[in-house]
């Protein structure tokens, strides 16, 4: 994940801003500035009209059609999933799962991969920085099945280590499930060092890149990730989309999630035969408009250039990181050099929803609350903080414009 | 001001008249701030989890209790700007029979313009305080009547 | 489900056609003859605006969003929660669930309501004419548990029959699944008068409504159903999407399905407490942009008239009923008055894949082969059959030139 | 056409050659379905589970033995288009070294203009059973060289 230092053309950033319709709105009468990307990103004009030409033109229920439509949606989504192996350089396409979202994709192998898996005694590892989607369905199959959850600590920088993490591998450890980059705070994890330690002790390794995937390349060979989840509407893609990366060795052995359509190859009243990778894991008739946009998506990251948005987004961040330091009484939770644009702030004396309620009115988006995040929150001794999460379709100017905004709250305020 | 108790409708209509001279959001803000801060704190024996009205965003703690058949209300909240609304919805409630509170729906915060910022799906805890203030309502009504 | 004699207004097909784009096109030079509705549906014009308008104008992350974006997009999503609840006469909004489809809200089911109550001797009851999304997951969770599927046998005529229902309830009789429409031959349960028997067991009833919503408006109180879901592609709504109804008793008493954002309420690494209704069954950021457009697409339906579109495709239904049953050695599976515009068929010495791929350059998709509903080929004794399934926006005219195109086509194989 | 045995290349570019002649898809069709009439059906003993190719929409039937160096195909199907493009499947394939087969991919289907209708997300069968031919001529291959 580092930037080639060469070959980097600086973005056109006007021109970017050109290809998102929704930024060139007035919200309460000021320029809008979307700083939620952590939330969900906002959809390139390339991705919209991929999903209108997909209604209008080619919609049908896809696999097994004998006719024109069916083959043309049938193609566009498989296709979709061959873009996105390629874009994330897994071995093969049946690795690749389409799935609702993160979300879905970490409950699919907690339930299929767990429930087969875990007993009584094992221990499965996260870090303190997990979203509650990487926390919550290991807890309940962990309380299923009698195992325990063990929680890597997060430092006063909201860093984890690794020699921490290796010393809290024990025989007893049996999967271990990891934020790559952490949507409460930014930083970033040290997981291909992690999944090397966690191989050498034969245990699995699920990735949670729902934060990575919008600001870096992934390639899950490279890291070895056992299992890779992202959300696709974080990543400028439809909503209801998301990829569950796995390892062939791994989905071959787990049993199917959801049970219907596609999935099957062969049904009696008395028993079932299941397809093979992907459809095992895909059943019913899938979100066929959003597949297709997703891979579109990626297209459009493409022609921008990973290592120029990677670039860009450095720049930005250091950028904002100084003028967010200026702000009178902030207090920015995390502070390690390595991270995506994300600035959780809290500002002495206020509280996080004034401030965000607050701020909307200056045309600003952020968000404020526990971001899915609580146990991490409370370990920076706050319930609630503010969230900044920039995109490389963000600018200076409007990281100005958000400074001047949040002193005039911050002042009306105290 | 009218001299003697208003009522519910009434004291709605004023507070919304009161923020109608305001130019600009700041300034409804500043006024809803100004509120908030002169709202005295809960004492913290009372900021108990039994009078917490959880919201995701920020929580509200609310106490009631009945004098002379009327419900007297007293209520806080960690983020200012609620608690600035939450001494206007106890402005507009505090001291009114249960009869009253449960026949007449709030509008005020609807009708001050800062609508879309303040609506029920912020979960910032006032939606669930006023709930809970028309739930106590009935059960002092209930009890009254038996 | 009656239609009400008075009151229809005839249908202009040629302007309702003008509503949806997809139908304009030719395919291997022929006009589009799309014949695979009970497969996925087309989309009005309206239904994709509406998705163009979220993405170019509202698109942000629901719930907890304390600015402008996020209020107009939730205000969007749970607005179209409400104007379900209402197409569905369900008594709160609480019970209405989004999923991605039948497929998961049937999952859910049998995952979250069969996990806990099924117990082994106990019985789950479906009929012989379920979609294998009806089926399988009953099966594997009856396997799981130790429980037997039961299912209910289907007549010559594609018919299942009350009594004989009622006959195979018994005190083992735990749950009871059963499809409202078939998508494999059209007929029509009467789901109505199964649930009244149901409930003189005191069992629950699920309801696959999948072919049932497109063509009929759905009362979940008249029917006192326990639990009713659909696919949202079916109905002219955007892929991704669908919708379980379920009474709240039942909806309170499961323990949540996928777990994650928006499903809970506190979180420790200890301990987790979920959210209320409807939120608890909806882990992670959803399809919002589909879940607004379903709204959308109910709205059209609206705007048409449920009972002008059932009193036109009852005409369809005869029209093509008569037309069907003259094509020389053609045999219709099912036989019964009481059925949608679906017709499966074979025809003496051909198979189906060689009609479907050559009435493909006619401009006709039809579907072919099980259609999902293994055991119900089994049951009519062919491994597959074609199935021409008809939607409002088709016309009489359309069934000429089908006619004779597979007259066509049959001379060419015979 | 040439005399002796051509090479695979040689053999699919004959037939795409011929279908080039027809005028319209109907006129392919139809001497696709010819040729699978024309092809003799599969000896009940020998439709067996363990040589069908299953398919979603149709079954395939396919037999494979090695006669002096050379894999001999035998194919059925249910479905008659299917039929027919198994015929030119074994006329393009049968009687061929595994060498030859493994090397040489198949593209007659694709380029007789009929692809999209004849695509593996069809799943006719016939895709699982060029497959199946690949499978079988590594495998009589390792056994030649062992
Ligand atoms: C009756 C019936 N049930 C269930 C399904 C499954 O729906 P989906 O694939 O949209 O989940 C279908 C769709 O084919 C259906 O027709
Ligand atoms: C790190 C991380 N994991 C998981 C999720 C859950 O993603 P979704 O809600 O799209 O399923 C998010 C989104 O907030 C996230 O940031």
């Amino acid at each position: 994940m580092s930037s080639a230092a060469t070959n980097i053309t600086p973005l056109n950033i006007t021109s970017i801003r050109e290809d998102f319709p929704i930024l060139h709105q007035k919200v309460h009468g000021k320029p809008l500035i979307y700083f939620d990307n952590a939330a969900t990103s906002q959809k390139p004009q390339l991705v919209i009209d991929r999903i209108n030409q997909y209604y209008t033109k080619e919609n049908s229920n896809i696999h097994r059609g004998t006719y024109y439509l069916s083959e043309l949606a049938s193609n566009a989504y498989e296709g979709a999933r061959d873009a996105i192996q390629k874009q994330f350089n897994a071995e093969k396409r049946e690795e690749i799962i389409f799935v609702r979202g993160a979300t879905e994709g970490i409950n699919l192998v907690a339930s299929s991969w767990g429930r087969k898996n875990l007993k009584a005694g094992d221990d499965v590892l996260i870090t303190g920085m997990e979203h509650h989607a990487n926390i919550v369905p290991w807890q309940q199959i962990c309380i299923e099945k009698g195992a325990k959850l063990k929680v890597l600590p997060v430092d006063d920088n909201g860093q984890i280590h690794i020699d921490e993490f290796e010393s809290m591998i024990s025989e007893h450890t049996k999967f271990i499930s990891v934020v790559h980059v952490s949507n409460g705070i930014g930083s970033i994890n040290p997981v291909k060092e992690m999944i090397a330690i966690a191989h050498k002790h034969n245990i699995p390794v699920l990735v949670d890149g729902c934060q990575a995937v919008p600001h870096r390349k992934i390639d899950v060979q490279d890291l070895d990730a056992d299992f890779y989840t992202f959300s696709g509407h974080k990543v400028f893609g439809p909503t209801g989309t998301g990829i569950l990366y796995g390892k062939e060795k791994f989905l071959e052995d787990m049993p199917p999630y959801q049970m219907g359509g596609d999935m099957i190859k062969f049904v009696s009243f008395e028993h079932t035969t299941f397809n093979s990778l992907p459809y095992k894991f895909e059943a019913g008739t899938p979100h066929i408009s959003g597949g297709i946009g997703l891979a579109t998506a990626f297209e459009y990251v493409d022609s921008i250039g990973r290592e120029n948005i990677e670039a860009y987004e450095n720049e930005l961040l250091h950028y904002a990181d100084e003028k967010f330091n200026e702000v009178d009484g902030i207090r920015i939770l995390g502070n390690t050099k390595n991270k995506i644009p994300v600035f959780s702030f809290v500002v002495e004396g206020t509280h996080p929803f004034d401030i965000g309620t607050m701020l909307d009115f200056e045309g600003v988006a952020i968000r404020t609350g526990n971001h899915c995040t609580q146990p991490l929150m409370e370990r920076f001794g706050v319930s609630a903080s503010c969230r900044a999460s920039l995109a490389f379709y963000n600018t200076k100017e409007e990281v100005d414009n958000f400074i001047i905004a949040l002193n005039k709250v911050i002042k009306m305020l105290k | 001001m009218k001299i003697g108790k208003m009522t519910i409708q009434e004291t709605e209509d004023e507070i919304v008249e009161e923020f109608e001279m305001f130019g600009d959001w700041s300034e409804k803000f500043e006024h809803i701030i100004a509120l908030g801060k002169k709202l005295p704190s809960f004492p913290a024996e009372l900021q108990l989890e039994e009078n917490k009205v959880r919201g995701c965003q920020s929580n509200v703690w609310l106490t009631t209790d009945l004098r002379d058949g009327k419900i007297h209300l007293e209520g806080d909240s960690d983020a200012l700007i609620v608690k600035g609304l939450v001494a206007l919805v106890l402005k507009v409630y505090s001291d009114h029979t249960p009869d009253e509170i449960i026949n007449t729906p709030l509008t005020f915060i609807q009708r001050l313009g800062l609508s879309a910022s303040l609506s029920p799906t912020r979960s910032n805890g006032l939606d669930s305080m006023i709930k809970k203030i028309k739930f106590y309502a009935l059960a002092y009504k209930a009890k009254m009547n038996s």
